[in-house]
Formats: C-alpha cells, structure tokens, sequence
C-alpha cells in the first residue's frame, strides 16, 4: 500500500478520475479533425498519390517535411530526460513525464507520415523482407524503431512506481477498468529497496543508452538527404545541423506542451518558474548553434558559388522561396528576442515613453503597409527618384527598423509574463523550423541538376492530412495524461527530499574524493 | 570595355610545346635546377599536359596507343576564386577582363594557388636565376607604377606569378594607339604564345565584339572549357578534336 | 596614502603553491637552456628560410601548405583549452575547474602566439606583412582570421590577467624575500590592488560577462581559422561541416593539453591535494564525450563525402583511405578515437598515468588529423593529369621540422618561465569559501568571501 | 551608388579590410582599458559620495 503526499493526491491524482465537459469538447474536436485527416488519406489511398501536387521533380515534398519535422519534435523527450537526468540537473524532475510522452507520440505521427507518403504503402513488409543495408533508408527504419521502442520503455519505466501509486490511492467510485488497467501496468510493484534500485539502475542504463540512439536517428535521417548528390543537400554539415534542430524544436514544443497541461490542471504548484527559467537557457544555447550552423552551411555555398549549388542558394534568398526563407529567419530571431530583451533591458528603460504596447502595435501596422507597398506595388512615382534596388533596400530596412521598434515595445510586457513569452518563443520556433525543413527540401527538389525548374505549392489532400495529423497528435497528448499523472509523483518526492537534504546540511568543498587513492597498476604506468 | 579570350583548336594542336617556350622567354619565368623541377616547382604558365578528359581509361596498348595533349594557360575567369580570397589584393580583375597580378604587393601567402581549381598559379621559392647567357636575354619590357610591378618585369623572391594574356603588349599596344592619336584596335595585341603557335592552332580576340575570330569560334560545335560545373566561367576557350 | 596592507582570501594550500616561486632550481635552468637552445636552431633554420626563400622547405606545386599551416591550425586549436576550461565552465558553474582555470588558460596564453608566428613564418615576403593592414581586403577569409585570432589573442590576455591580478597583489605581499626587481615588477603588475570586497564583486562581474564573450570568440575563432579551407572550392575543403569539424577537434586537443600539463605540475610541483585525483576523474568525463562527438564528426563527414561518390572528392578520399596518406590517416584514427576511448573507459579511472599517455595520442593524433586534413586535398586537384609522374607528393624539409620543434620549445620554456615567476593555481579563486553548497548549475552565484586577514 | 554595389565594394575593395582589423582591436584596447581602471576603483571613499549627489 503505497503512501502518497495528501496535497500531490488532491493535485495529480484526483484529476485522473474527474472528466469535465470541457476535456470531452476538446477531444471531440481534435477527434473530428483527426478524421478529416483520416477521410483525406483514405481519398489518397484509393486514388493514388495523383491527388497531391507532386509532379516531376518535386518527388518529395509536405509529407515528408512532416516526417522530419515530427521527428524532430519526438527529440525533446532525450534531450531532457536523458541528457539531464545523466547531468544530475534536479530541475527536471516535473517535466520528464511530459517530453517523453511527447517524445512518444511525435515518433508514432512521424512515422505514420512516412507511411502516407509512400506510394505503395501495403508493400511495406518488403523493406524487413528484402531489405538492403546500403540505402539510408533502412538504417532509418532500423534507427527509428530502436529509438521508438527505448522511448516507449523510457515512458513505462518511470511510470510504473506511478501506476502502482494510483492502483493503491484511487477513490471509492472510481470505475473499475481504470483500476484493473493500473493493476495490470503496475506489474505488482511493491516499492521495497530492491526493486526501487533495479528501477533506479535501469532507468540510468536507459538514459545512457538512449542519447546516442536518439542523436543517430536524426543524424539518419538527415543522411537520407546528404548522400544524395542534389545541390541542396549533398553537405556534410546535415548531420549535426538536423540533431541541433531537433532538440531546437523538441524544446519549443516542450514549452507548448508544459504550458498547456499546467493550465489544465493547475500544476503552478510543481512546473514552476525555475523549469522555465532553465529550460528557456537551454533554448537559447540551442538557438545560438542553430544559427551558427545554419550561415556555416550558406556561407560555404555562398563562397563557392558552385552553378548547381548557387542557385538553390539564390532561390531561398531572393528567389521563390525567399518569402518562406525569411519568415523563418524572422520568427527565429523573434524567438531569440523574446527570451533574450526582456532579462538585458534595465527596469530603467520602461519609462521611457517609446516602449509602450499600443506605440508596438503602430508600428507593426506601419510596417505592414510598408511591406504591401513593397512587394504589391508598382514603381510609385515617390521610388522612382531612387533607381529600383535602392529604394527596395531602404524600404526593407525601415520595415526592419520598424519591427524592432515594435519589438522593443513588446519587451515589457514579456518581461511581466515569463511563462507566456516562453510558450510564444516555443510556439514561434515550432512553426519556424517546420518552415526550416521546407526551405531545406524544397529548393533542392525544384531546382535539380537537369530537369527544368517545377513550382510546388501543397494541395488540399496534403494540407487536410498534415492537419488531421497534427490533431491526432494533440489528441494522443490530451488522452494520454487524462488517464496517468502529468507529473511523475515519486520524483517530485524523491526531489523535495534531496532538497530538504541539502539545505539542512552543509556539504564541504570537493575534498579529494576517497577513492582517489591510486590504485595499483599491473604495467605500472 | 573588352572581354579577351583565347581559343585553343586541339584539332590543330601538335603539343610542339612552342607556345610554353615563347611564353618563358616573354616573360621572363625562370628555370629551375632539375631537382626543383622533379619536386614540382618548375615554372609553366603554359603547361603542356596530357588531356583529362579520358585520360583515365588510358589510351591503349602498344603499338595503336593515341595520347591526346593540350595546353593551359590562365582561364582569366569572369567568377575567379583566387580573387575572392587575396587578403591584400595582389591579384584583381581589370576592367578589360583579364586577372593581372600586382607582384609589388603580394605578401606570398599562395592563398590564391591553393584555391584556383586549374592550378594555373605558380610560385617564387627562390631568387629567380639565370645562367650567364640567358641572364643577358631578359625582355626588358617592364609594366610599372607606384607601388605596381606587372608584367614580364623579374619577379623577386616569395611571390606568386602567372599568365597574364601579356599584358605588357596589351599596355604597350594602348600606348602604341595614344601616341598615334587614334583609338585602339583589338587585332593590335596578340600574346606571345598565340603568335608564336606553328599550327595556327590558337586565336585571340576580344568576346565582346561579335564578329571577332574568337567570338565566331565560340559558337562552334567543338568548342568546350575546362571545368565549367566549378563555375568560374572560364574565358580560354578549346575546340575538341574530330 | 594608501594603508599598509591589503587583504587576502585565506586558502590552506597558499604554501604548495608559492612554493615554486620562491625557489630556483638547478635543473630549472638546465631545461631552460636546453629548450633556448632549441628556439635557436629554429631561429636558424628561419633565418636560412629568410635568406634564401622558401624553397628550402619541402613545399613544392601543387602542395603549397604544408607543416606550417598545420602547425598553424594546430596551435589555435590548443589554445582553445584555457578559454574553453575556465569560461565555459565558469558558465556552467561546475566548482570543480578552479584549481586548474590558470594552468589551461596559460596554455592559451603561450600557445596563441606561436600559431600567428607560423602564419608569418608560412608568408613568402613576411617584410610585406603590413600590407594587409594597408590593402586588407575584408572578402578574403584570411583577413576574418587574422581579426578573430588577434582579438581572441589580446581578450585572452586581459582575461588571463584580470584574473591572476589578486594572486600578483599577493606575491607582492608575501614574497618580501625576492630579488629587487622581481619585488618592482609584481608592485607594478599588481596595479595597487587592494583586495577591498567591492573590488573583488567587480572583478568577479567583469570575469563572468568576459566568459561570455571569450566563449562566443572561441567558437568564431576555430571556426574562421576552419573557413579559410572551407571558402575555397577545392574537393576536400569545400565542406559545410569543415566548422564545426575544427571546432570539436580544437576543444577536444586543448582539454588533453591542459590533461598533460596538469598531470606534470602535479609531480614536478608536488601538489597532490591542490590537483586532486577528482579533477582527473572529471576531465576524463568531459574527454571521453569529445572523443565521441570527434568520432561523429568523422562519420559525417566521410559518409556523406564518400557515399555520394562525386568524381571530384573520391580521389583525395581514396588517397586518405588507401593512398600515400593511408599510414598517417590510420595511426591517427587509432591515436585519436581507439585508443583513448579504451583507455579512458577502462584505465583512466583514477590513474593519472594513463590519462596522460591517452591524452599524450590524443595531441600526436589531432596534429597529423590537421595535416591530413590540408595536404591529401593538394596532391589531387581537380585536374588531376596536370600533374607530371613526380609531383603531387611532399616530404618536409629539416627547415620545416626544426621549426615545428622549437615552437614546441618554445611554448615549453614560455610555461615554465611562468611557472617561476607566477602561481600557478589561482589561490584567490580556491581559497576557502564558508561551505558552498553544490547549486544547481544555471543558478547565477553570488559568493561571500571567507575570513578576511584582519587589519 | 547602388547600396548593393557599396556593400560589396566594402568587402571586396583592398583598404577598408585592413581599418576593420585595426578598429576591431583597438575597441577591445579601449574597452579592456576601461574595465580594468573601472575593477581597480572598486569601493574607494570619495567614489560613493559623487554617486549619492547625482
């Protein structure tokens, strides 16, 4: 009979056995939309991939900008899981249950979207059949399942001490499948010392373990790109580049997901200001080695000025793709922005009279105009005195002007609401680096070495599936923490006792650890 | 206000080499004891080598083996990557088109030789020398300024030299046309190797003006440049044999 | 007038580790003369080179970089270990780097110098240098260089100064028994610092935004030094990874360095309780996550370089794998990933010893992985048959290995020089603070200072 | 002047490289200067006064 803190049972478990009217409204909807998607792939499936807008040589395309990018999400549950519980980072202790459900269920969508994509997709049992080790995407196969199945285990694990919890204090009236089902995934936990160090050693194991599995799962699937020799793609710097934006996007989404399920169920108490705090450094460094690969890769090209490679280059800067390019440019900056101003600028500088909201809000409408009369336009008689490039240039730096003008406005009130500017930043860089991996697919795909130049623009089949499966996403998120505790009790316990711990008594300076006595060596070395 | 380019017709071409002597001998590039030679420091701003377009594959067994030979002087790119990189600008693009090198002002650190895709750079290791009687042969036209050493003027020590198209004719001929009074001609100035090449193998010509040899020539079926996917756009232009 | 004395933070091991100032040994000055002997026959061997150009190195066309620019690379790149150990870790607050924040940044401090003199070494007319400050053209990669390398060289001495100021004010304080001059110099260099606490809060401030900076100056340094390859369009260099690449390369020898230098001043200056077993034991965490992330460079770059099979990056692949370079490129994947990694997961827990033979490979490897990474691109350009049968390899001349040895020298007698003169371990920053406990890492620290030597 | 062309101009002319290196290291004299003058002031009496008036 497992003891729980009255205040957690209250907090986390009680929650579980409640279902307001407002979580039946939001699953329906998410429901309907998940099978719009469904009903979309379903017309595909009959039809045949005619149905999207890929032609020649546009072969690859939305979907598997999905693909990746869901990926890239499933990276968030590593990063903070792994990597900070093998760092001894205490501040995890709240968020782990949820990156690794999103963990979970961004691998299940992602690899579901690499099922849409293909075109014979009954024909599956081929690649385990007749698989050939030499092509990227068995290794992706190989790589993905190792990784889905180390993260399914890497949920369970932790959850068991939980579900054993829940099995023991679930109340009176609660029904009786919901017991049975904790029953059954509690394997008949009893919580004594041996298994609680088994627990402990497996779960170390599986940290260890799973960062290198899930670092090559990305590195993968960006190879499936760079051993191709299209212009675009054919660098070396995919690898770690598709790695740093994974975690850049896993953490994005970390902060939607921590925002949303601590509004739902008012877990103020357990994801505090601390985690965001932390984990919006975290976002930042990321960020800043986002950015640092990203003008490697360009410069390279940039420098080079190779033909093939050049004009991939030049169709994301100023080409079709610039819009898509800089939008994505612009919303990772912002991101940078939003979490980076508000801790630099003095209190001082909030009387100032410019940095008000409303003188923000004027100036992103004047930049609007600006950017219509811009692109829409045609040579008003006020341009024409300077020649066409000049006056493009100065029109583009004022709007730039303008935007950090109204950027600077914004900065108090982001600095007043730290959790909100951090789950803006997440959700700006989660739409920011799907636009990454479009701008990275894309151009390559429509520019090819020979062939003529194809425009692509995604049809409606593609926008309903990426739309029904975001919602399947969100859905597989909401159900999932209705029935198991968003925030793992034991190690929300296990961490207020470490705490209590340190601060009672005081630790002396690193003494020369016992064991440093050296041990006696055969070579003598 | 030109662009000058050379084409190459390896359909004349014998590999008499003629072209890389007479191009020594106007500029002044020096020899070099044998051992340099054999370590790879001889200079050639007009090598002769064997073809590399199938020179993989070989070219047969004795008795019916065919080696095709061609010769490189400096491409003179329209997109030069040994520009791009000179930290002190010692090599530029003048504005008729050709990649001249400042040899007062390069600080030798062959920036520029490792990036040229064609190796067409070449370099100083020693004080240039010359045996007695050569040493009284020197061309002595000399391409001079503030500051400016061009031209087949002795290159000193630690800097890095190539084929200019012979620029020092080409000033020589502007010269030439100013002191006359009246404009300059384009078929005035022909490099050294081009008028000395014994099987007309090889026409010089400005690209702008269309009806110039070297334009007409580029229109040619055979005609092809050397590695055109680097993408420096290469102005010596070859015509393919057969 | 300012008064009499100054404080000082009180630390236990303040005798160990003045001790090396106080006395001069005799072999000290043997080795000193040993490795100034060595400087000069490099001295030589330049002048040589000056005199009668550059042909008496090996270098020869196409292979027009050779050992100087390695040495190049790979001084920069070992002087990325005391920035990286003391800022970035100062960063991320792990207590544990202390003791050796001054050991690794006098590694930066003496080995930067010797990578901007091989560039000038490297230069045909090293009499014209100045003219890259009268034409620089800012298009060229080497000008990013030679800005990045002289700032990150001047920021690292400022860095490296700030923070030996309060242990200066010390020696000044207490080595009343020095010579004259050394007695005028540390009052000089100590600039009259008092020790007051304010100053102690500033100088704490100033060193945590210069951590900052000097972090983002050792990612942009390695990186630049890395593009003046990476610019061009030759086969092997024109990757987009080439960044990163040195980047990771260049931490990961400069935390061996400072591994090897620690385990020396550990037996020579005998302070085992000031370097204790537990530093090593850290060092080799951070070394074995870089030889893996070194390891996954590799992969990344060869794979996607060989498996896309382009004509033009095969060959110098080929020649890496199989051909003239084959016995250099595989003694240093062994010296850089087999044998450390095994040594340090199974021998290096609280062995010193091995530490320093892994890390000892370690900097072997990572200087021919710089060689193999400039010279194999050289010998196959892309047109290839202009080459004639002989050409296309390179052999280094005695000039060129005199040279690369007394750099070695030099940096050397540079340290121990210092080692005489200065303290090695920063007392100031080890001195026994009231029990801190362990925060978490990102927690801003704000530290109150132990007892204060009364008045 | 097409801003374009000046930009590249900047970049590719030789001259302005050499005053971007010297105006580089010189503001880093500058600034180290200052930062050391300003950590050796630290907490000296007359320092606190000024302040309090302004």
């Amino acid at each position: 009979m497992l003891a729980i803190d009255a205040k957690d049972k209250e907090k986390i478990v009680m929650p579980l056995f409640r279902t307001s009217r407002a979580f039946i409204a939001l699953v329906s909807a998410l429901g309907t939309l998940a099978l719009i998607g469904v009903a979309a792939y379903a017309r595909q499936l009959y039809l045949g991939l005619g149905v999207t807008n890929m032609d020649r040589p546009v072969y690859w395309s939305t979907y598997m900008v999905n693909f990746i990018f869901f990926i890239g999400i499933s990276h968030a549950g590593t990063l903070i899981s792994a990597i900070l519980r093998v760092t001894g980072a205490e501040w995890r202790r709240p968020i782990t249950r949820v990156a690794e459900a999103i963990t979970v269920f961004a691998l299940m969508i992602g690899t579901l979207q690499i099922i849409i994509d293909m075109g014979r997709p009954d024909r599956l049992a081929f690649t385990i059949l007749n698989g050939r080790l030499q092509s990227p995407i068995i290794w992706d196969i190989v790589s993905v399942t190792v990784y889905f199945l180390s993260s399914i285990t890497y949920l369970y694990l932790p959850l068991m001490p939980d579900a054993a919890i829940l099995r023991d204090n679930c109340p009176p009236d609660a029904p009786a499948w919901q017991v049975k089902m904790y029953t059954l995934l509690a394997l008949g936990w009893r919580g004594n010392r041996a298994q609680w160090v088994r627990l402990e050693k497996g779960i170390a194991f599986l940290a260890v373990f799973i960062i290198p599995v899930a670092i090559s799962v990305h590195s993968i699937i960006s190879w499936i790109l760079a051993t191709t020799v299209q212009p675009g793609w054919h660098s070396t710097i995919f690898g770690p580049y598709f790695v740093i934006g994974a975690i850049f996007s896993g953490i994005g989404a970390l902060f939607l997901a921590m925002t949303g399920i601590r509004k739902a169920l008012g877990l103020e108490g357990y994801i505090g200001l601390r985690q965001y705090r932390n984990l919006g450094l975290l976002f930042l460094t990321m960020n800043a080695l986002w950015f640092y690969f990203t003008y490697a890769e360009n410069l390279g090209i940039a420098a080079g000025q190779q033909p093939e490679e050049f004009v991939v280059l030049a169709a994301k800067l100023w080409g079709e793709f610039a819009p898509t390019f800089w939008l994505m440019i612009l919303m990772m900056v912002a991101a940078f922005w939003i979490l980076v101003v508000p801790k630099l600028l003095p209190a001082s500088v909030e009387r100032v009279a410019v940095f008000q909201p409303r003188v923000a809000f004027a100036s992103v409408g004047a930049a609007v105009i600006l950017f219509a009369l811009v692109s829409l336009s045609p040579r008003t008689p006020a341009l024409a005195a300077l020649s066409t490039a000049n006056s493009l240039t100065l029109a583009w730096a004022a709007i730039i002007a303008l935007l950090i003008f109204a950027a600077l406005g914004v900065t108090f009130w982001l600095k007043a609401h730290p959790v909100a500017s951090a789950t803006i930043a997440g959700g700006i860089v989660l739409v920011g680096m799907w636009l990454e991996r479009w701008n990275i697919i894309l151009p390559t795909v429509t520019h090819p070495r020979l062939i003529p130049y194809a425009a692509y623009f995604p049809s409606l089949t593609e926008g309903l599936v990426t739309l029904g499966s975001l919602a399947l996403f969100v859905m597989m998120f909401v159900v999932f923490f209705k029935f198991f505790p968003a925030v793992s009790i034991w190690e929300v316990a296990e961490g207020r006792v470490i705490e209590a711990a340190q601060s009672k008594n005081i630790m002396p300076a690193p003494e020369p650890s016992k064991t440093g006595l050296l041990r006696p060596r055969k070579f003598k070395l | 206000m030109s662009k000058w380019s050379m084409v190459i017709d390896l359909d004349k071409c014998v590999a008499c080499q003629a072209c890389s002597i007479a191009c020594r001998f106007e500029n002044n590039t020096p020899a070099v004891a044998p051992d340099q030679a054999e370590m790879g420091r001889a200079m050639r701003w007009n090598d002769v080598f064997p073809m590399p377009i199938n020179s993989m594959e070989g070219s047969g067994e004795y008795p019916n083996v065919k080696t095709q030979y061609m010769t490189r002087p400096c491409m003179h790119c329209e997109n030069p990557p040994c520009i791009k990189v000179c930290p002190v600008g010692a090599t530029f693009i003048n504005e008729e088109g050709l990649v001249e090198q400042n040899y007062a002002r390069c600080i030798g650190c062959r920036f520029c030789t490792v990036g040229c895709p064609y190796g067409v750079r070449y370099f100083n290791w020693f004080e240039p020398q010359w045996e007695a009687p050569l040493a009284e042969h020197l061309n002595p036209d000399k391409v001079e300024g503030k500051g400016v050493l061009e031209g087949p003027a002795v290159r000193p020590r630690g800097v890095v030299e190539k084929c200019t198209y012979c620029i020092h004719r080409l000033k020589k001929a502007h010269a030439q046309a100013e002191a006359e009074g009246r404009d300059f001609r384009a078929d005035e100035y022909v490099p050294a190797c081009v008028q000395t090449c014994t099987g007309k193998a090889r026409f010089f010509g400005d690209l702008e003006d269309p009806n110039s040899a070297v334009s007409q020539l580029e229109k040619n079926t055979r005609s092809f440049r050397l590695l055109e996917d680097v993408g420096t756009h290469p102005k010596t232009i070859y015509l393919r044999e057969g | 007038m300012r008064p009499a004395t100054s404080y000082h933070p009180q630390n236990k091991n303040e005798a160990v580790i003045l001790a090396p100032v106080r006395r001069v040994t005799f072999e000290e000055r043997w080795l000193w003369a040993i490795l100034l002997g060595l400087m000069g026959l490099g001295a030589y061997a330049y002048l040589t080179q000056w005199n009668s150009g550059l042909g008496v190195t090996g270098l020869n066309r196409p292979v027009y970089w050779g050992i100087y620019i390695t040495n190049f690379v790979f001084f920069i790149g070992l002087a990325h270990s005391g920035t990286f150990i003391s800022a970035i870790l100062r960063l991320a607050g792990a207590g544990w780097r202390k003791p050796l924040t001054r050991a690794a940044e006098a590694i930066t401090l003496f080995s930067l110098p010797f990578g901007v003199g091989s560039i000038l070494i490297d230069m045909g007319r090293p009499d014209r240098v100045l003219n890259i400050m009268f034409y620089g053209r800012f298009q060229s990669p080497l000008l990013w260089d030679i800005t990045a390398v002289s700032l990150y060289l001047f920021s690292s001495i400022v860095f490296f100064y700030l923070s030996l100021l309060p242990d200066i004010a010390l020696c000044r304080d207490r080595l009343t028994e020095a010579p004259a001059w050394q007695q005028k110099m540390y009052k000089i260099l100590a600039l009259g610092w008092m020790g007051r606490p304010e100053q102690f809060e500033r100088l704490e401030r100033v060193l945590d935004g210069m951590a900052i900076f000097m972090t983002l100056l050792v990612v942009t340094v390695h990186t630049v030094v890395s593009w003046v390859f990476g610019m061009t369009v030759q086969p092997g260099w024109h990757t987009a990874l080439i960044g990163p690449f040195f980047l990771v390369g260049a931490i990961f020898s400069g935390t061996a360095a400072v591994v090897i230098v620690l385990a020396i001043l550990r037996r020579v200056y005998h302070m085992e309780n000031v370097l204790p077993v537990s530093l090593f034991n850290s060092l080799r965490k951070l070394l074995i996550v870089f030889t893996v992330a070194w390891l996954y460079m590799m992969i990344a770059e060869f794979l996607t370089a060989s498996y896309g099979g382009l004509a033009d990056e095969m060959p110098v692949i080929w020649q890496k794998f199989t051909g003239d370079f084959a016995g250099l490129f595989w003694t240093m994947a062994l010296a850089v990933f087999v044998f450390p990694i095994l040594i340090f997961v199974f021998l290096g827990k609280d062995h010193i010893g091995w530490m320093v033979t892994a890390c000892v490979l370690i900097n072997i490897g990572m200087w021919i992985e710089r060689f193999v990474v400039i010279v194999p691109t050289e010998t196959r350009p892309r047109l290839v048959s202009t080459l004639m049968e002989g050409m296309g390899n390179y052999t280094p001349s005695w000039v060129e290995i005199a040279i690369t040895v007394s750099l070695f020298a030099g940096l050397t007698l540079l340290y121990v020089v210092f080692t005489r003169f200065f303290p090695i371990v920063p007392i100031w920053e080890t001195a026994e603070e009231t029990a801190e406990t362990e925060l978490p890492p990102v927690e801003p620290r704000r530290k109150v200072f132990g007892t204060r030597q009364s008045l | 002047m097409h801003i374009g062309e000046l930009i590249s101009a900047f970049f590719t002319s030789d001259g302005p490289g050499g005053v971007v290196v010297i105006t580089v290291v010189g503001l880093a004299a500058g600034i180290y200067f200052w930062l050391i003058r300003w950590i050796l002031r630290g907490s000296e009496p007359e320092e606190k006064e000024r302040y309090r008036f302004k």
